[in-house]
Order: structure tokens, then sequence, then C-alpha cells
């Protein structure tokens, strides 16, 4: 099966600095793609550099699908359009508007009445806009977050903030879902339940996952493939159990047991 | 709609006010106040007028044209018996329609451009001015820099967003240069500017005989300072804006070769004059400028009219206010004419030190 | 949806009501035309409060050139209506349509600039189009232009008020106002949600100078008289501050905030000597007391101004 | 007792955040705070701080009532705060960052030696100390956050979520660090969400639920706690 | 070429009295993020307190100018206790409404008060021009004044934000008051002093243009206060070389807008080119381009 997404020696200086330096990773349909590395290797980067945020210095980034996408040429909206949805490492959720707008925001890429239905309030608008509210409940309702549907975004407490930035991402309807350590600030209790949740959503939605994490015991229990970035390169891939055993990611990430 | 009649009934006259009291125009709204007041306070102790005292009523139209229009209309709802401002002509003019439709005469003291009293549809009824239109005043300035000064070449130096001073600049134009000279440029400023130099600077280069300054005092003092210390040595020609204590002020000692026109000349012997001088500093404490004497005279001329027509009715006065003949007041003998424009002298008028020194009477 | 049609239906009651009185009392004379003249001027400023609002309080774009955009539509309209002798509806429409292309243009600078930066630009950019009103003789340059045919009457007013508030309530009330809001609170996140924001920043520049546009076109052909200098810098501000005063984000606090601070400025009329001081005092007491406006980002709606209602409570704690 | 916190109660407007929170800190120790999000761990320490306002109860903090103290007086006394999410400097280097850390101190060579102490504990710090703080990653960043809470040498450190989003080397070291410092004569009250290395390090802890305290006791028995193993250390 | 370099001259002097305001300007706005619209009229103020100084307690410059500098700086402080202080957590917008109250009311208690009327200063200080190059360049001792004294204050400020402790204080007070509380810094104390030296300077601008132009009004504030604003935004939000640059640019263009361009649409191609610079660096000449990161 040919991957869904592709980054070729893809490089990233920020002046004098390499945040990110000749990376090849490959990401195939329906996986589960773990990506760590000490502080600083670039991780959140390379997110940065898949949606859009920041244009590559060198290398490609590819999307693959019916047609091929360049990636570099796009604009953040463009690729997220395109099917990439994430979270981000510092919470960004839309602070002063309501549980439920934030996630109708991420159907706008799906929203099926023009600005005259719109302006004019027409029937037709009606309906569809009660069409994607339910929608919009519907989702909330999987991550457990529907009674807050009016709460301001700020006004939820951090676990309940990580969870609504994942359910934004899902309403954008994605092929590929990128993660940034969506475990932080939890408690191993919470970061199992995020876990299950993970599993599930691929299956529901048919997702395909890359995700940044440093609670090791997430990654490993449910990324299939790992890659170990370090100063901005790779310097290891492969199966939770190998990643584990490499002594390059334990001298650079891990530390001695 | 007919006016409302209120006014007639008790002992005193209802006189609206509608000036710029605040924001960018205030100074100049604010000093044909003073001179509104002067005037009112000195009919009052006199007796009044067909023996009842002139009430102010006093509204800021903060120096907007909308706003002006809103006192406006406020102000014939009240029912006074007539306008006094506002100072400036498009303001004057935005205000226009609404005393037309009221039915009440309007005097303005410092509106001078020509096209105040006339409208597309004839003459503005119900507009009356005691200051001297552009024409005449540009005109006359143009007159004398040709003929007595022997200037050939002019630069002027124009305020951009002042009516006023556009309108002197456009008619001094006109006389300049029909009659053999020729305007090597216009230069702009804006009001509250402080610094001149770069323009001057400019303005030096053109070597022209006369500069043509046509703006209001703050500026001009400046203006004066700072060519003169630029080492600009031609005569610095102006209009009734010249006329106040502030240009020896800021000028000081670099006041030298300024002319201006204007409707009494300091150093004038007139009593009328005098007197009005006096009794100006004895209240404010200062030198009374062009705009304290032009809206003094407004109140005056309002009141002689008022008395002419016996009748505090606005349309009989502004009757009498159009058949106004040989009214004397302290900016001239003024007699009104079919447009409506005061027909009276002008003197030119040049700063000596910090007095003023009368030069030449140009008649209409 | 039942519910939402009965809402809709006495809205339409309520301001057939309105209109109709007003008419009858303007008619009567008993509304006289100094109070006309202000409940005008209100509506007036209700436009441009609402449309200043769709670019800052709910886009999140500092703009501190509104009053160009009025300019461009007053203009426009005066000489479509004196110069042209044209029908006022085509002046509207032209005024409308003029600022809405200047609103693209103005609003391009925002794709790269933010916040202050911005605010310069949108202050310079309406500087420019007061300095070159001034210098076009053609519309009176700096005497202005005056004269202006009286077209603007009460119904005029009331329907373009109205259309101007219900147009940008469901503009806001819908999929595309979200957009605008998630761009203010955060544009990164809300490109990786797939809005376009140039698109929207300029959509929002462009709506908001069309409707200003149309008020300027109200207001040149009710105050016969144009003057480059009354769209100036402090002009801006004033609106600006209808739109803080009623609070950012909420349509009816605009109104709210159009409507107080005109009858606000009629108050102190009376108070000519010191007019300016007291309404420099009122600004700071009043945002002291109220910083985040009248209404904050919530909408007067009837549900809450029926106490009892469930929602109503939802509403306000928010 | 160097801190004590008796039924402390806290409002974020009409929301309850501390019901009336009672706990103490002996001098000397590590005392952890658990809980899950939203319980008011981070309310509590800030309140400590001084930047929230107490509805009821009071803080005594070496016998003196800090209840309604600003927070610099309250730093004066010597309690420190390493904030959640950082709140580093941005637009500051790491070096100005850190400098920030001693603003209260005026002895040049103490400040000296603690800078280059920092150092020894965070080389990569070292290595940017020229770079805006901003820019760092996150790690960093928060070793940043550490580092700089340590230039005031204070006597009570608040640690809130020091590990978070850190890679488990890291976290490895940070604990060890938070264990050193601690040795070396500063108390710490530390917040965590890693409960389990949390309560390996700490003498004592304290389970917080919804703003009240429910458990309480020594580091080891809460460890050994069904209840806290099921809720907190993933079972 | 005489005429060039006047005119360069002329620009650099005007810029001068920009910058002299705009560091001012910005030093408050790079603390609390407030477009102080208050700054020109506290600059009115300050000149009107050294006409009073001199007028009317006959005072000389140097006690004049001191005397200017210190009302100044309370009333700035009182400006922040009174209208800022309470709004700090508020919208900036709301702060700038508020501003612009203050800025109503100091205008407009100075008109009730002094009348709207020019006023002159006395001379205590004595102008002289120096002329060069057969007489085509001029240059007067107050301009280089003027000139020497905020280039001096821009090297005074930098050193106290970039260097002093009180200087870091509000660096960081600037970027997160409540990080700056923990790290032992009182938010309060920080921003008054902020404003007292920020007012301080608007004070001291205030005398020396007042002197230098010999004409004050209640108004004077308004556009240089704007102009001052737009200088240092323009050299790029709370950097105090750039309000110096910027002030300096901003003098300049409107010099040889209207030395060889048009004097009717200086302000008018004054702004084009600032907005063109502006898109081309979007945070201002000398501003940080902090780029957010993600
Ligand atoms: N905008 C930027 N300007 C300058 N340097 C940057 C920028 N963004 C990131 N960097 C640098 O690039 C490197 C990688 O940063 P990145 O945020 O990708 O790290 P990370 O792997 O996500 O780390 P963490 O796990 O701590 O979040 C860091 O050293 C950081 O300082
Ligand atoms: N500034 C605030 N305004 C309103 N509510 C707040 C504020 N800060 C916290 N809260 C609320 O107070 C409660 C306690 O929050 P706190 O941040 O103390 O939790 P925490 O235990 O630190 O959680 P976490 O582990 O997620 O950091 C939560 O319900 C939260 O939503
Ligand atoms: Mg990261
Ligand atoms: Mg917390």
């Amino acid at each position: 099966m040919p991957p869904l997404l592709t980054l070729s020696d893809l490089t990233k200086t920020f002046g004098g600095l390499s945040a990110i330096s000749n990376v090849n990773i490959e990401v195939h349909q329906g996986e589960i793609v773990g990506l760590i590395g000490p502080n600083g290797a670039g991780k959140t980067t390379l997110f940065n550099l898949i949606t859009g945020v920041y244009i590559p210095t060198n290398g490609s980034l590819t999307l693959h699908g019916e047609v091929e996408i360049n990636l570099a040429k796009a604009s953040p909206h463009e690729i997220a359009r395109m099917g990439i949805a994430r979270t981000f490492q510092n919470i960004r959720l839309f602070k002063n508007m309501t549980v439920l707008d934030n996630v109708l925001l991420a159907f706008h890429t799906h929203v099926n009445y023009s600005m005259w239905e719109a302006i004019l309030h027409l029937p037709s608008f009606n309906k569809k806009e009660a069409q994607l509210k339910k929608e919009a409940l519907d989702l909330l309702k999987i991550f457990n977050l529907d009674r807050k549907r009016d709460t301001l975004a700020k006004n939820l407490p951090y676990g309940e903030q990580r969870r609504l930035e994942i359910a934004r991402a899902l309403a954008l309807k994605p092929r590929l879902l990128l993660l940034d350590e969506p475990a932080a600030g939890m408690n191993p209790q919470e970061s199992a339940e995020l876990m299950e949740l993970i599993k599930w959503m691929r299956k529901e939605f048919n997702l395909t996952i890359l995700l940044i994490e440093h609670d090791m015991s997430v990654v490993m229990g449910i990324c299939e493939r790992i890659y170990v970035l370090d100063y901005g390169s790779l310097i290891a891939e492969g199966s939770p159990e190998q990643i584990k055993n490499d002594p390059r990611v334990i001298k650079a990430y891990l530390g001695e047991v | 709609k007919s006016t409302s009649t209120s006014s007639k009934g008790g002992n005193t006259i209802n006189v609206g006010v509608d000036y710029e009291l605040s924001n960018d125009l205030a100074q100049y709204g604010q000093a044909s106040l003073d001179g509104i007041k002067l005037a009112v306070e000195e009919i009052n102790k006199a007796g009044g007028v067909l023996g009842k005292q002139i009430k102010l009523n006093i509204q800021d139209n903060k120096s907007d044209a909308a706003e002006a229009t809103n006192v406006a209309t406020k102000l014939a709802g009240a029912g006074v018996v007539a306008i006094l401002g506002p100072a400036t002509s498009g303001n004057v003019k935005a205000v226009r329609p609404v005393v037309t439709q009221n039915k009440i005469p309007l005097i303005t003291g410092s509106a001078t451009a020509d096209d105040v009293t006339l409208t597309s549809n004839g003459v503005a009824k119900y507009i009356f001015r005691t200051c001297f239109n552009d024409s005449f005043q540009g005109g006359s300035m143009a007159k004398f820099a040709l003929e007595n000064l022997k200037a050939r070449t002019a630069v002027m130096y124009i305020e951009t967003t002042s009516d006023y001073s556009k309108g002197l600049a456009k008619s001094f134009k006109e006389v300049f240069t029909s009659n053999g000279g020729k305007i090597l440029g216009e230069e702009y400023y804006q009001s509250k500017d402080k610094d001149f130099r770069s323009v001057l600077t400019k303005i030096k280069g053109y070597n022209a005989d006369v500069i043509y300054v046509p703006g209001y005092y703050n500026e001009v003092g400046l203006i004066i300072k700072q060519a003169r210390d630029m080492g600009i040595t031609a005569p610095i020609l102006g209009g009734d804006g010249f006329d106040s204590e502030v240009v020896p002020q800021e000028a000081g000692a670099s006041l030298d070769k300024v002319y201006f026109t204007n409707h009494y000349s300091a150093d004038d012997t007139d009593p009328k004059v005098v007197e009005f001088r006096k009794a100006f500093k004895a209240k404010y404490n200062k030198e009374p400028n062009a705009f304290h004497a032009l809206a003094y005279d407004e109140m005056y001329f309002l009141a002689d009219a008022i008395k002419r027509a016996n009748s505090t009715d606005p349309e009989k006065i502004t009757d009498a206010l159009a058949s106004t003949k040989d009214f004397k007041g302290v900016t001239g003998t003024l007699s009104v004419d079919d447009k409506h424009n005061p027909i009276k002298s002008v003197v030119v008028v040049e700063w000596k030190g910090d007095k003023q020194v009368f030069v030449t009477k140009i008649n209409p | 949806m039942s519910k939402k049609m009965r809402v809709s239906i006495l809205n339409v009651v309520v301001l057939v009501l309105v209109y109709i009185t007003v008419q009858i009392l303007i008619s009567a004379g008993i509304i006289n035309e100094y109070i006309q003249l202000n409940l005008f001027l209100l509506a007036i400023n209700v436009i441009l409060a609402a449309s200043l609002n769709l670019i800052t309080g709910f886009t999140g774009q500092f703009s501190l050139g509104h009053a160009g955009f009025m300019a461009i539509g007053a203009y426009m309209s005066a000489i479509f209506t004196l110069k042209l002798n044209l029908p006022f509806p085509l002046g509207i429409i032209a005024a409308a349509v003029s600022a809405g292309i200047i609103g693209i243009l103005v609003g391009i600078p925002t794709l790269r600039l933010r916040g202050d930066y911005l605010a310069i630009a949108t202050l310079g950019l309406s500087e420019i189009i007061r300095i070159i009103a001034l210098n076009i003789d053609y519309i009176g340059g700096a005497s202005g232009l005056p004269d202006i045919p009286r077209y603007t009457n009460w119904t005029w007013i009331f329907f373009t008020t109205v259309a101007t508030i219900v147009i940008i309530r469901n503009f806001i009330d819908s999929s595309y106002g979200r957009a605008c809001i998630a761009i203010r609170e955060d544009e990164i996140a809300a490109e990786s949600a797939g809005i376009n924001i140039a698109y929207y920043k300029i959509l929002a520049f462009t709506m908001g100078a069309l409707f200003a546009g149309v008020a300027g076109a109200l207001y040149a052909n009710y105050f016969y008289m144009l003057k480059p200098n009354s769209f100036g810098f402090m002009k801006s501000i004033d609106i600006l501050v209808m739109v803080v005063f009623g609070g950012m984000g909420s349509i009816t606090g605009s109104i709210l905030g159009a409507a107080v601070l005109t009858l606000l400025s009629m108050y102190l009329q009376n108070f000519p000597e010191i007019r300016m001081i007291l309404y420099g005092l009122l600004l700071l007491i009043i945002m002291l007391y109220r910083p985040q406006g009248l209404m904050g980002n919530k909408e007067l709606s009837w549900k809450v101004l029926r106490r009892g209602d469930r929602n109503a409570a939802t509403i306000n704690t928010q | 007792m160097m801190l004590e916190l008796k039924d402390l109660h806290v409002y974020y407007g009409a929301i309850h955040a501390l019901q009336g929170i009672s706990l103490k800190v002996e001098e000397g120790e590590i005392v952890t705070l658990i809980g899950a999000n939203g319980a008011g761990k981070s309310t509590t320490l800030n309140t400590i701080s001084g930047l929230n306002r107490v509805q009821n109860g009071s803080i005594i903090f070496n016998g003196k009532d800090i209840t309604r103290m600003s927070p610099p007086d309250i730093v004066k006394l010597g309690i420190c705060q390493v904030p959640e999410g950082r709140r580093i400097f941005p637009n500051m280097t790491v070096l100005e960052n850190l400098e920030l850390g001693a603003y209260l101190r005026s002895d040049k060579e103490g400040i000296k030696k603690d800078l280059e102490d920092v150092y020894r504990r965070f080389p990569r710090l070292l290595e940017r100390k020229g770079q805006l703080a901003g820019t760092l990653s996150g790690g960093e960043q928060q070793m940043l956050a550490i580092g700089r809470a340590l230039m005031s040498r204070p006597r009570l450190l608040l640690m809130d979520e020091p590990s978070m989003g850190l890679a488990p080397i890291i976290v490895k070291d940070i604990f060890n660090i938070i264990k050193e410092i601690n040795q070396s004569g500063t108390t710490i009250l530390l917040v965590e969400q890693n409960a389990r290395m949390a309560l390996s390090i700490a003498h004592r802890g304290y389970v917080l639920e919804t703003g009240r305290i429910t458990l309480e006791g020594p580091a080891k028995e809460l460890a050994d706690n069904p209840q806290v193993q099921k809720a907190y250390l993933g079972g | 070429m005489g005429v060039f370099i006047q005119q360069l001259l002329n620009g650099l002097f005007l810029g001068s009295i920009y910058s002299l305001l705009a560091l001012g300007y910005t030093m408050v706005y790079g603390i609390i993020n407030l477009i102080n619209f208050a700054h020109g009229d506290v600059y009115m103020v300050g000149a009107y307190v050294g006409f009073v100084a001199t007028t009317v307690l006959h005072l000389g410059f140097v006690p004049s100018l001191i005397l200017s500098m210190a009302i100044s700086a309370v009333l700035g402080i009182v400006i922040e206790k009174v209208a800022y202080k309470p709004l700090r957590n508020s919208s900036r917008i709301t702060l700038l409404i508020t501003a612009i109250g203050v800025s109503l009311l100091l205008e407009y208690i100075t008109m009730y008060i002094a009348g709207p009327d020019t006023r002159t200063f006395p001379k205590v200080l004595v102008n002289h021009e120096y002329t060069f190059w057969g007489g085509q360049i001029s240059i007067s001792n107050m301009q280089i004044y003027i000139l020497v004294i905020s280039l001096a204050l821009m090297v005074l400020l930098q050193f106290i934000v970039q260097r002093t402790k009180i200087g870091k204080a509000m660096r960081a007070v600037s970027i997160d008051k409540d990080a700056a509380q923990l790290m032992g810094i009182n938010v309060d104390n920080t921003i008054s002093v902020t404003f007292a030296l920020g007012s301080a300077l608007a004070g001291a601008a205030g005398v020396l243009v007042g002197l230098y132009y010999n004409s004050i009004d209640p108004l004077m504030g308004i556009m240089p206060g704007l102009k001052a604003f737009i200088a240092a935004v323009f050299g790029g939000i709370g950097s105090i070389p750039g309000a110096m640059m910027g002030g300096l640019l901003l003098g300049m263009i409107e010099t040889l807008v209207s030395g060889y361009i048009n004097s009717n649409f200086r302000d008018a191609v004054a702004f084009i080119i600032l907005i063109l610079i502006l898109l081309i660096k979007p945070s201002g000449l000398l501003g940080k381009n902090t780029v957010e990161k993600v």
C-alpha cells in the first residue's frame, strides 16, 4: 500500500539553528505512528511543517491520495481542507467561543449553505444549520462534553480543553490527525482513557494518526511504529519493542531504566 | 412651517449662538463668542433693544458641519429671533437650509467664502455677514501688492483644510495675475502645524517679490518667524486672520514687512474703535482681534435691525437686515448690498513691532 | 422551529409598529425637526457602529479608519444626487459599492498587519481619503459640497438601518460569522481548522465598509453639506467609542452604544462651556464601571427580556 | 511548621474552586499534592503565592499570616513558584529570565554562584543563554522556569507540574533535581500529575478532589492505597 | 544641493521633536500595551506648566524644565492610577477609549482654565540662527538642543530598559504580569515608574517645543500625539531606538514630501510611504518580528 504522507529530506532552519534536518518519514493509511524525542528535537516543528504553519527550508512533503499534493506549496487552511487536522501542544482553543461553537466552527469546511442563504436566514439555512448543530452535538457526546455545550472554552478545566481540541480536529473530518502531546497534564488514569479513545477514533473515523507524546505508557501502548528525533534528525524508527531497546534512543531520550 | 413666536411675549429677546466652541476651531469660535458677549453686555446695560434684554442661547457645534445643523435646528425649535455664527463658511453653508426653512436670519462674522450668501437659486435670503467676502479682501491685497509694493511675482502659502485660506488665495491669484503679476508657486500647510521650514526652504527658492499667506494668526506668527529666521526677506501679506496680538508675540523681532487687509487698524483714532478696544481690554485683559471685532459687530448689527424693524419677528428682522444702510460698526461703516455682503472699505495695515500701523484704505 | 418562527414574527410586528408610530408622530409634528434630526443621526450611528463592530468586534481587526468608508459613501451619493441629478436609491447603491471596493483595498493590509500596526494603516488610509477629498475641486475641496438634496427620510432611515442590523446579525449567526469570530480568537487555530483567514478578513472589511458607505449616503442626503474634515480621525474614534461602549461582539450592544452616545451628545449641547469636559468624564466613568461595554458580547433578545426563561439564565451567566 | 493552610476558600466568580483546604508543610519536607484535572491544585499554589483573593481561611508561613499579602512580599519571605505552563518571559533572553529570578536579591556574588549552579544543572540553558526564551522547546522552557525559581534561593518552592511535557530522561532528571534541591535545604510543595514519581520522592502527600482534600498521609501510604492506585497511578 | 541638505536638516529637526514624544509614548506602550492617547496631552500640560513657571513664577529655563517634568510625572502616575489601573485586565480597545476620555479631560479642563487662546513663552532661551554655505543652510541652537536631548534620552532610556533592574522589571511586567509578580516584582510600582518616566519626558518635550516654536494652546497635543503614535508604531512598538528612528524618518518623509513632491499631499504621501514600509516590515522598522511559537 502506498503511504498516505511522505516527508523526504525535509529540512527547516531558524537562523543558524537546524530544527529539522533531512528527515524522511512515511505514514501509511490507518496507522498510529508515534513521534518521540528529547525536548527541542523538532517534533512540534515537524507538525508545523506538515500543517503549513512553517515553510520548509528544503525537502518535500507529499500527501498521497487521488492526486499527489505538495504540501509545501499549500497554506494552512488548504491543508486542513485536504484532510489534515491537528491539536496544539499549547492548547489553542477559541477561548471566548462556546464549546459547541468551537466544534461548529470546524465544520465550516463542510458547510453546505451559501452566504446568501445565511444572510437572509432562509428556511434552508435554518434546516442545514440545525443539522450541523446535531452533528456537532453528536461529536461532543463522544468526548463527554455535550453537557458543557454552552460553556466558554476558556472556562473548561485543562483536561476538558484537551478533549475539546481533539473534538474540534475531528470535526474537520480529517484523514490524518496530528496530536501534539495529547496526554500532557493528564494523570495515568486519564491517559489510559485517552488511549482507548484514540484507538476507538481510528476505527470509527477511519483515521491515520501521528502522535507526539512524552508519556511512554501511551506511546508504547498504542503506536504501531515510532520515529525518534534528536537534534532535528531521525535517530531511530521501528516497533515499540525495537525502540524501547534501541541503545541510541535510551541514551538520548528514555534514560536507563 | 412658520416660526415660533414664543420670543415675542417675554421681556427678553432670544438670540441663538451656533459657534465652534470645541475641537479644532474652538479658538475662533470662542473668540467670536467673547465679542458677542461684550456687545450683549453693553446693549443690555444700555436698556436692551425695544426695551427688552438680549438673552443668548449658546450652543457648541463642535467645529462640525452636521453638528452645526443639529444645533441650528435646536435653536430654531427654541424660537430664537436670529442665529449668530457659525464661524466658518462650510458650517454656515451647512446651516443655511435650516435657517431658510425656519425663516430665521443668520449673521456670521467670519464666513468669508463668496458663495456663503449665494446659492444656486440666487441670494440666500436669510444669510448676512459682517466680514468681507474673499473676493474683495483677496483682490484688495493683490491690488495693494501690485500698486503699493510694486510686486511682480508672488508665492502663495495656503492652509490646506481651510476654505477661508483657499478662498482668499483664489481671489488674490485672479486679481494679481489678471493685472500682470505672476504666481510662481502655491504651497500648503495645515492648521496646527508648527514647523514650516521645509516648505519655507522651497519658498525661499522661488525668490518671489511677495509671499501671500492667507491664514489665521496661530500659524501665521510662526510662519513669519521661521521665514525671517531662514533669511526670507520678501514682504509677507495676508488677510484679517493676521489681526491678533498672537502674531507679534510669536514672531517677535522677526516681524518685518508684514502687511494685511483688515477692517480697521488698531491705531485708528475713530472713537468707536478706541472705545471698543478699551472696553474689550477691560473685560478680557487682552487686545481684540478680528474675530472679536466682527462678532461684536454681528450683535450690534442685529440689534440695529431689530430696532429698525421695531419687532422681534424674524421675517421683519431679516428685511431690516437686508436694508441696512451705513450701520456704524467697529469694523467699518457697513451697508448691505443685494448679495448680502457688507459694503465697507478695507484698510491695509502693517505690523510694526507689536503695533499695527495704518498703511492705506481701499474702497469697494 | 416554530419557536423561531414565533420570535421572527414578533420581531417583524414590533418593527412595523415602530415604523408606523414614528411616521405618524413625525407627520403630526409631535416629533419636531430637532428630535427627528437626532433620531436620524442616531440611526446613522447605529449603522456605523454595527458595521465597525463586524470588523473590529467580531473579526478582531483593529480599524481606526471607519470614517473613511463613510466619507466615500457620502461623497459618492452626493455626486450622484447633486451633481448627476440621479435618484437617491442609485446614490445609496453607488455609496455602498464604492465604499465596499475601498473596503477591499483597506482589507488587504490586514493580511500582513496586526493590532496597532493595522490600526495605523487603516488610520492612514482614511486620512489619505480625506486629504484627497480636500483637494478635489469637483466636490468642493476644503470648503465642502453644499446644497445636497435632502432625500433621507424616515422610511429610508428605518429600512436601511433595520436591513443593516438584520444582515450583519444573520451573517454573524452563521458559519461565516463563526469563522470571523474564530479569526479574532486565534488566527493560527482558525487556519488549522480550514478557515481562509485572508478571505474572511477582507470580507469583513468589505461588508463593514459597504454599510458605512450606506450610512454616509444617508448622512450626505440629510445634512445638506459635506466637508472632508467631518470625516477625520476623530470621527473614526467616535464610532469606535460607540462600539466599545455598546460591547464589542454584540450587535444589540452597538445599537445601544450608538443610541446612548448620540443622545448624550445631544444632551450635552446644553452645556457648551463644559461639554467636552463632561463628555470626557463620562467616557472615563462608563469605561471604568463597564469595561466590557453595556452588553459585553451578549445579545439582547426577547429571551433575555423575559426573565423567567431558562435559556436567558444561561446567556446571562456567560 | 513552615506553611499551614487553614480552611481556605477561593472563588473564581461563581466557581467555588477551593472549598476549605487545610494542609501543612514542615520545614525540609517535600509535600506533594495530587488530583485530577480541575481539582484545584494550581489554584492552591497560586493562592499561596498571593495571586488569588482568599474568600475565607488563612495561610500561615513561619508563624506569619500571609493571607492578604501581595505576591512580591510573599516572594520576599522566600516563597517562590514554578508556575504551571512555565510562564517564562518569551521576549527576553534565557539569561535575562534567570536574572529576573533573582530580582529581589542584591548579593552579586551569591547570584553569580547560583547562576553557575543552574547552568551546571541544566547545561542546555548555558548553551542557549543568549536565545530568546520564547523560541525554546517546551522542555527547555520548563528547565528555564525551574532555574529561574532557584535563582531566588527560595525557602519554600512551589512547583506546579514541573514534569509536564518533558522527555522521560529529563523527567527523571527533574525529579532528581527536586530531591537534590530539597536536600540542600529547600522545602518543596509539589503538584504533579505524575503521581507515581511524585509520591516516590515526597515525604507526605495530599489528594485533592474538586476543591477538597480527600486523603492525606505519608507518601508511601498513599502510594499503597488502592483507591489512589486506581485513580492516580493507573491501576 | 544646499537646498537638499537644508531639507534633510529640516526633516531631522522636525523628526527629533516627533522622536522626543515617541520615546515616552513607546515606553508606556511597551509596558502596558496601551495606546496612551493622553500622552500628547501630558505634553501639552507640561508646556503650560513651563509657561506658568516662566511667566508667573519667573523661573529660569532649567528650573522650569524640572518643575514641568516633575508635575508631568505626577500627572502621569495619577492618570495611570485613576484611569488605567482598574482596567488592566480589560481589552486594549477599552483602555484606548479610556485614554481618549482622559485626553479630552486634559484638553478641555486646560481650555476651561486657561482659555483657548494661543500663549507665547517669554524668551528664557535665546534663539540663535547659524548659517552656513553662503546662507544656504541655516540651523538654530534650539534645533540642536532638541536633537541632542532626544538622542541623549534615547540612549538613557535604552540603558534603563535593557540594563537596569527596573528596566528588566518593566519588560517582564509587559510580558506577563502574574509571572512577574512571582519573581517578586511589584507590578504597580513598576508601572508607576514607567508612567512617571514617560510623562516626565512628555513634560520636557512640552517645555522644549513650547519654547522652540513659542506657541502653546490647549489642543496642541493632539497632532504631535498622533504623530508620535505613528512614529512609535513605525519604529516598532516598544522599541526605544525604533521610536527614535520612527520619529526621525517621519520628519524626514514629511519634509521631503513637502519640499520635493507636493506640500498639499504631505500627510497623504507620508502615510502611503508608511503603509508601504509596514507592509514590508509588518512589525515596524526595529520591532521584533515575534514569530509566535506554535
Ligand atoms: N520560531 C522559532 N524560532 C526559532 N527557533 C525555533 C522556533 N521554533 C522552534 N525553534 C527551535 O527549534 C527546536 C525544536 O523545537 P520544537 O518545538 O519543534 O521541539 P519539540 O521537539 O516539539 O520539543 P518539546 O518536546 O519540548 O515540545 C528548538 O530548539 C526550538 O528552540
Ligand atoms: N481563572 C479562572 N477563571 C475561572 N475558573 C477557573 C480559573 N482558573 C481555574 N478555574 C477553575 O477552577 C477549578 C480548579 O482549577 P485548577 O487550575 O486549580 O485545577 P488543577 O487542579 O490545577 O487542574 P490541572 O491538573 O488541569 O492543572 C477548575 O474547575 C477550573 O476550571
Ligand atoms: Mg513540542
Ligand atoms: Mg493545574
